[in-house]
């Protein structure tokens, strides 16, 4: 069945701008209710899941919508982490005002020098490029006394944001956090949805397509693929602000390998090519783990976590060729199946889309 | 640095980067030749040590023989696997590839755990093997470590008369641009891609078999190869033996020499080479430009 | 009281430290069921987190176990860096911590809490000990080697504060970078400079790969390698010959010989078919530092500054020879010479008696 | 004879361009003129160069030597993308489209190139007004309107050679340069095609490279011939069809028109 | 040799191919023609076993090879020039020729590297070069040259003189010629229609996924008002 990876205006009529919004508003929602039913671990949990949801997803514009596959992406986020601790002041809350733009920018900035030199190459050396970057990055925090080599360093005091003596939010306190982590969620979300549908998007989704036509046709592919490169390492640096507002503590880790492909593993497992799939992705990811660990459920098969949870996800693999998000699309394609029975002239069929 | 000191220094260099080609050949085969990401490249390269540890005592002396066996072990599992994982994943995103082979480390980690524990354990090199060459007045040489050199460059030649020279090369190289149009041409893509994905696990396991009397086997010792093994087969350009074998050296020499002189900042420099080489050569060294 | 202590292990189930986890929560167990499986006539629950080693999960496998499980103890872990996220956690939320490995110095320095206790040493001690020893035995001019990360260093610069007081010098400091094994390179620079001795830091494989190496390049027949016990811990079947008359330090030994510790390893190979190692020995101690905290409190964890105050107070009576916690928390113990014989670690002689760490940057 | 429109001066004039590759000289010292009102075709034996013509015109590759004017202004030194937007199209003779998108979307990417504006983060794409009027436009020209909403990577092959057009008219632009535009096409549609560069050459300068010759004979104001690398004959038509070299390298003897 | 009865063929939802019948007789030449996305590709797709047909039936020499896969086509003896080349990019002129070398059916030998080289001399030149740094007419001649490097008894021509000088054209009607007389049967679609009938001995007209129109070619050819009708020309 014939798909169209852009949104097209036969696509359009079928898909009311009402249904189009109505499911993340829902899900926005509800994730702000939460905290009036769930225990302070359940909370903490969501705000995990809601953290790397939106790590992923900044991801996703670079694999899914640009077909930048990156392996260093951790690197930002982790910069970002380690920026807001070194910047934060030892004896008093420091202001999200200045700090979260400012580590923000940090990734940005290296971002764009790492982006400036890696998107020379292609394919599979542009991986193991962004992988290098990355690092270095991660080598000199672990192997330098800057930010406490490999043990990490700890924030005292978790940042705050004050109008005058008026403390709009102070993340030392969980809900305060968990309201800001869901706001960056949904305003993260609308921003990709936003560049997804606007020119610069199907810029890169044209770049993701063919990259030699995109030139021939008169767009300087590296400048948007460095944009879209920078605007990705800025939202993962605003994922580790959180991530280190909501921990405390940073070490080298959050820039290793390891970090950069879990997240990758989530918009792979939660389907490329949809903002949707990275944030079920991300919460399918961490939930089984948590699930296949917890001793309550499992008892002893626990302490085996590594070997349910890889049995799961290659069953996933075989059974879900287009990740998590294409099971909805291939439900949906089912019913339709049965509906009806001669086959329709249309090759439209609802794209996964944002 | 005297002279004989950097001699040493070099040889050190040398035999550092063959043991690394000889983990990253498999890996070139299959990453680079068949295009499969293939993450659980390490984890083959522990099963691989593994297995010499499990294989030494039945085999007692007869080394090349525990070797083989090995192989051939390592070779069905291979076929097995990719029969049952990976057979049906070409034809889809690559990507997928990605999430397969890092639930397949996951599984075999603990399996691993589960069957033989979590202690590190010792290899014996064979007897024959296990004199020492002394090397200046200080310093003697095991011959362990020559032969496991010896045995790198032999995997070479082999693999890159294989892959270049012969019409079975040049079938899987097509493979790998493809699919469709070998099959258009009669040859049983299916089968020959089952069988270049069992030998290059085996080629990982014999990797591991040598490696395992020189650096004992423990429990994570295949996630530490498997990133700097696929620094080794980018540098040399994708898919290139003999660009993977020097990129093993450049590396081998970058990294010995690295410690030696910038010992605070070492972790950086093998990356650093990688940056700077693609920067200047964006297909890796050795690609042929098709 | 009848509600159970809840107990919670965060230990590493999966990867390199694995078995060092099994171990520091068999010796636990094994003395909570020597009480006949109650401390102050309390029952033990407890609840098991895997850290995986790893110092970016701590904070979240922390609040795991405190706020899903609501702990009242928590004991963990065998990583520094884990154990540091886990100590910031502690000290945050104010819940009971006892250590059983990681030996950072912040934990008992920096970081120090009246909540955080420690069972088993500070980096400081063993590295501060052998420093001494070698300056006794001897040498002059001695080269460090280890992984350039936190613990390396830090044993690193506490051998050489023993050892420069002694009179020593260290002549150079190499590293590389953790977890590389390649010590080839470093190996013919000690040969090139010929020191008095070489002082190293590895553990697991690392340790393995490199006693091997260095043995392999004859290197152990001129140069003496000297090293904190943890080069030569759990791993000597794999070390084999390479091994042989490795002086090491640490505050366990393999043949103690006094009837604490015969006892102690008795009952521990009969309830879990394996010999007992330091690692058991640390769990042992930690279920030991728990139980005079529960004693002090007649059972009631949750009068939490009596339970500290019972804990800082007690003399332990360890299977390493009985000790006692400094200010900070940190058993002043002694620190053993040991050489390696076959598949053990054997006693010398105590290299210093009732070694306290420093405990710098402590403000508790 | 002089064709009217080449007493204009040249929209786009190359000069002696070269392009090696390794020992391989592709295209060697080639100069070309082209004018408003003009179909200019350049015909040559398989590996002549003619590809690499156009893509050194194009800024798909730098030229080892020679140099490129447009309206005057050198832009040897320009990128790709900077002499598409000031109005140099091309089209490939290896099919080069986004199989996954719609035919419609394939030429709405292609016309949103005249007014990218990518900050513009707020405003939908698929309703750019603009954008979607140019598409259309080149859908209808190339006869694609049938299958403005099929995916362009599962049209036939004919259909894709004739959407490669479409994209190449959906940037407005000045030159066309042409790669073998008919290879792929069927009768009726090579009819339209040629029809249809009639119409646009009274606005445009074209470069027409082509196998079909009766379609050159039809179409072409002048033609160039090329082989190995190097231009062997330029002139009007007929005096090409009569060239003895040409027939020799290149037409045969058998040809007829 | 090759009969193709009531073959009915989908993609996806979209019926391509209307239970098409077609025979290809041993040692002759077939000619296939059609607008553009008429169904061609299709249907030469469908029997070489790339795209599973929905119903219908293929007959190799009588023997049913309905669903069989394109591999076992090819051994059978079908060798195969796709549309658009589908040369090896990664792999040299010389290697894309080698890989592919076979004897045929019974053991013939016909077509060797040295003849397939003395057929198209302009890939001499070109022997080390990498696939894809071949000009568009030299990928064709490889193209066609890998194919008679299987030695095949039946050979398909999906647009094989696409991009090609008209002198090389010429030569590659010469070859089909040459092959057709050596007894292999080819199935020829190409753009070019009366190249196609001058070189064919029947010739089908596809559309809308139909044969519409069956004959000898010679008649076909003096039958312009018809297959203007159906070619648009
Ligand atoms: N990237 C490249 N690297 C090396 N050689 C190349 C490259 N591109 C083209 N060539 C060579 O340059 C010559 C000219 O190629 P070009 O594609 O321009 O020919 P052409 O005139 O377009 O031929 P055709 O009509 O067959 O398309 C050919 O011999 C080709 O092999
Ligand atoms: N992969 C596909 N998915 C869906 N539809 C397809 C696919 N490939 C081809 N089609 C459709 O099938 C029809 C027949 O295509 P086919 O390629 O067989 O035509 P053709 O006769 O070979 O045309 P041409 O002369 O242009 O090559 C076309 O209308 C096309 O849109
Ligand atoms: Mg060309
Ligand atoms: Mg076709």
């Amino acid at each position: 069945m014939a798909i169209s990876s852009l949104s097209s205006p036969a696509i359009k009529r079928s898909h009311s701008n009402i249904q189009h919004w109505l499911l993340p508003v829902a899900v926005a929602v509800v994730l702000a209710a939460l905290p009036m039913f769930l225990s302070s671990y359940l909370q903490d949990l969501v705000l995990k899941i809601v953290i790397y949801a939106i790590f992923a997803l900044s991801l996703e514009l670079l694999v899914g919508t640009t077909g930048l596959i990156s392996l260093g992406h951790a690197a930002f986020f982790g910069i970002a982490a380690y920026i807001t601790v070194l910047a934060s002041s030892d004896s008093s809350a420091s202001s999200i005002g200045w700090l979260l733009p400012l580590a923000m920018l940090g990734a940005g900035a290296y971002a764009l020098f790492v982006g400036a030199l890696s998107l020379r190459t292609k394919g599979v050396y542009f991986i193991m490029v962004t992988l290098a970057f990355a690092q270095m990055a991660y080598f000199v925090f672990h192997d330098t006394s800057i930010g406490g080599g490999s043990d990490g360093i700890f924030l005292t005091f978790r940042p705050a944001l004050r109008i005058g003596d008026f403390t709009l939010l102070d993340l030392e306190k969980p809900l305060h956090m968990y309201f800001l982590v869901i706001g960056c969620l949904v305003a993260s979300y609308a921003l990709l949805a936003m560049i997804q549908r606007s020119r610069f998007g199907h810029a890169l989704a044209g770049i993701r397509a063919n990259e030699q036509r995109m030139r021939a046709t008169g767009y300087n592919t590296y400048h948007y693929k460095l944009a879209a490169f920078v605007i990705a390492a800025m939202l993962a640096g605003l994922a580790g602000f959180l991530m280190v507002a909501k921990n405390g503590a940073v070490n080298p880790e959050l820039l290793s390998w390891h970090e950069s492909g879990a997240v990758l593993l989530m918009i792979i497992l939660g389907g490329l090519g949809s903002l949707r799939g990275a944030i079920i992705g991300a919460a399918a990811f961490i939930l089984l783990k948590e699930f296949y660990s917890s001793e309550t459920i499992f008892g002893q098969i626990a302490h085996s976590w590594q070997m349910t949870l890889g049995l799961t996800m290659i069953f996933f693999v075989a059974v879900m060729p287009n990740g998590l998000i294409g099971l909805v699309a291939q439900w949906k394609r089912s019913r339709a199946g049965k509906r009806r029975l001669t086959p329709h002239p249309s090759h439209h069929t609802e794209t996964p889309h944002d | 640095m005297d002279i004989s000191t950097f001699l040493a220094q070099c040889l050190n260099a040398v035999q550092y980067g063959l043991l690394l080609f000889l983990v990253a050949s498999g890996l070139t085969l299959i990453f680079g030749i068949m295009g499969v990401i293939n993450l659980a490249h390490g984890s083959f390269y522990m099963i691989g040590a593994y297995l010499a540890f499990g294989l030494a005592p039945l085999f007692g002396d007869q080394f090349l023989l525990q070797l083989l066996a090995g192989v051939v072990l390592a070779a069905s599992f291979g076929f097995i696997l990719e029969w049952l994982f990976f057979s049906y994943l070409y034809q889809r995103d690559h990507l997928q590839q990605v999430l397969m082979t890092y639930s397949l480390i996951l599984v075999f980690e603990e399996a691993r755990s589960l069957l033989v524990g979590n202690e590190v354990h010792g290899v014996k090199a064979p007897p024959w093997l296990s004199g020492s060459i002394r090397l200046g007045d200080l310093m003697s040489y095991p011959v362990y470590s020559l032969f496991a050199s010896a045995a790198c460059l032999v995997v070479a030649i082999g693999l890159y008369f294989v892959v270049n020279r012969t019409r079975l090369g040049m079938m899987i190289r097509a493979g790998a641009s493809n699919r469709d149009m070998v099959r258009g041409l009669g040859i049983n893509i299916k089968l020959l891609y089952r069988v270049v994905f069992a030998a290059g696990v085996a080629l990982a396991a014999l990797a591991g078999m040598i490696a395992a009397p020189m650096s004992s086997v423990y429990p994570g010792m295949g996630g530490q190869i498997l990133i700097i093994c696929f620094v080794v087969v980018v540098i040399g350009g994708i898919g290139s033996i003999s660009g993977a074998l020097i990129a093993s050296l450049l590396v081998g020499f970058v990294d010995t020499f690295g410690k030696v002189f910038f010992a605070q900042f070492s972790g950086l420099s093998v990356y650093l080479l990688m940056a700077l080489i693609l920067i200047w050569r964006p297909e890796g060294l050795k690609s042929k430009g098709y | 009281q009848t509600a159970p202590v809840k107990v919670g292990l965060m230990l590493p189930a999966t990867g390199t430290y694995a078995n060092l986890g099994t171990m520091i929560e068999n010796g636990f167990k094994l003395y909570v069921s020597e009480q006949g499986g109650k401390l102050a006539g309390r029952e033990i629950q407890y609840f098991k987190v895997d850290d995986e080693s790893d110092p970016s999960k701590a904070t979240d496998n922390v609040n795991k176990l405190i706020k899903r499980d609501q702990v009242d103890v928590l004991v963990g872990t065998v990583h520094s860096g884990v154990a540091l996220g886990m100590a910031k956690v502690a000290k945050e939320t104010g819940t009971l911590l006892i250590v059983p490995n990681a030996g950072a110095n912040a934990i008992t320095g920096a970081m120090c809490a009246k909540n955080i206790f420690r069972s088993s040493f500070s980096s400081w001690q063993s590295g501060f000990a052998m420093g001494k020893v070698a300056a006794e035995r001897g040498h002059k001019k001695i080269m460090t080697i280890t992984w350039n990360y936190a613990f390396g260093n830090e044993s690193v610069q506490a051998f050489t504060e023993g050892f420069e007081k002694a009179g020593g010098k260290v002549t150079q400091n190499m590293t590389l970078p953790f977890p590389n094994v390649e010590f080839q390179a470093l190996l013919t620079q000690i040969a090139a400079q010929k020191p008095d001795a070489v002082y190293a830091f590895f553990a697991g494989g690392g340790a393995v790969k490199f006693v091997k190496d260095y043995a392999a390049a004859g290197l152990n027949k001129s140069i003496p390698l000297y090293g904190p016990g943890f080069l030569t811990d759990g791993t000597l079947e794999a070390q084999g010959d390479a091994a042989q008359g490795l002086f090491t330090t640490l505050h366990y030994a393999d043949n103690l010989n006094t009837p604490r510790d015969n006892a102690f390893r008795l009952s521990f190979a009969k309830a879990y078919k394996v010999n007992a190692d330091v690692y058991a020995v640390q769990g042992y101690d930690a279920a030991q530092m728990l139980a005079a905290g529960l004693k002090a409190a007649s059972g009631d964890i949750k009068k939490q500054d009596t339970v500290i105050a019972g804990m800082a107070a007690a003399q332990i009576d360890s299977p390493r020879g009985k000790f006692t916690l400094s200010a900070a928390h940190n058993p002043v113990q002694d620190i053993y010479l040991r050489q390696v014989k076959a598949n053990n670690n054997e006693l010398k002689n105590v290299a210093i008696k009732a070694l306290a760490d420093p405990a710098k940057g402590c403000r508790m | 004879m002089i064709n009217a429109a080449s007493a204009s001066p040249p929209l786009l004039q190359a000069a002696a361009l070269t392009r090696r590759f390794g020992g391989l000289a592709a295209v060697n010292g080639v100069s070309v003129d082209l004018h408003v009102g003009e179909v200019h075709a350049v015909i040559g034996t398989n590996g002549a160069g003619k590809s690499t013509l156009i893509n050194m015109l194009s800024g798909e590759l730098a030229a080892s030597g020679g140099a490129i004017k447009l309206s005057g202004i050198d832009i040897t030194g320009w990128s790709q993308a900077r002499r598409a937007r000031s109005g140099i199209g091309r089209s490939y003779q290896r099919t080069t489209i986004f199989p996954k998108f719609t035919v419609l979307e394939n030429c709405r990417l292609a016309a949103q190139a005249a007014a990218q504006r990518p900050w513009m983060l707020w405003e939908a794409a698929a309703t750019c007004p603009h954008s979607m009027e140019t598409a259309w436009h080149a859908i209808e020209s190339a006869g694609l309107h049938d299958s403005a909403y099929l995916i362009a990577g599962t049209i036939s092959h004919g259909q894709q050679r004739q959407l490669e057009i479409a994209m190449c008219l959906a940037t407005n632009p000045k030159v066309l340069l042409l790669d073998e535009p008919l290879a792929g096409m069927g009768a009726e549609e090579t009819d339209r095609m040629l029809s249809m560069l009639e119409r646009l050459k009274t606005a445009h300068a074209i470069l027409l490279v082509e196998h079909d010759m009766d379609a050159v004979f039809r179409v072409a104001d002048r033609i160039t011939v090329m082989v190995n690398g190097q231009v062997i004959a330029t002139d009007v038509p007929d005096n090409i069809r009569n060239n003895n070299d040409v027939k020799v390298a290149y037409l045969g003897e058998t040809h007829s028109d | 040799m090759l009969k193709i009865r009531s073959l009915n063929t989908y993609y996806g939802d979209s019926h391509i191919l209307h239970g098409v019948d077609l025979d290809i007789p041993e040692g002759k030449a077939v000619g296939l023609l059609g607008r553009n996305g008429m169904g061609k590709t299709t249907l030469i797709r469908s029997l070489m076993g790339f795209v599973p047909a929905a119903s219908g039936r293929i007959l190799w020499r009588d023997k049913e090879v309905t669903g069989s896969s394109p591999e076992r086509m090819a051994r059978l003896g079908i060798g195969y020039v796709p549309e658009g080349r589908g040369i090896f990019p990664n792999l040299s002129v010389r290697e894309n020729l080698v890989m592919s070398a076979r004897l045929g059916a019974a053991g013939r030998c016909d077509w060797t590297y040295g003849r397939v080289l003395e057929t198209f001399p302009r890939l001499t030149e070109r022997l080390d070069h990498g696939g894809q740094q071949l000009s568009g007419g030299e990928q064709q001649m490889l193209s066609i040259g890998r194919a008679l490097m299987t030695n095949p008894d039946l050979l398909i021509l999906d647009e094989a003189t696409e991009g090609l000088a008209p002198l090389i054209v010429q030569e590659i009607w010469r070859v089909i010629k040459q092959i057709s007389q050596t007894g292999i049967s080819t199935l020829i679609v190409d753009r070019n229609y009366r190249s196609v009938l001058a070189h064919t001995d029947v010739a089908v007209v596809l559309e809308k996924g139909q044969i519409v129109l069956a004959d000898e070619s010679i008649t076909l050819l003096n039958a312009s008002d018809t297959l203007s009708r159906y070619l648009g020309v």
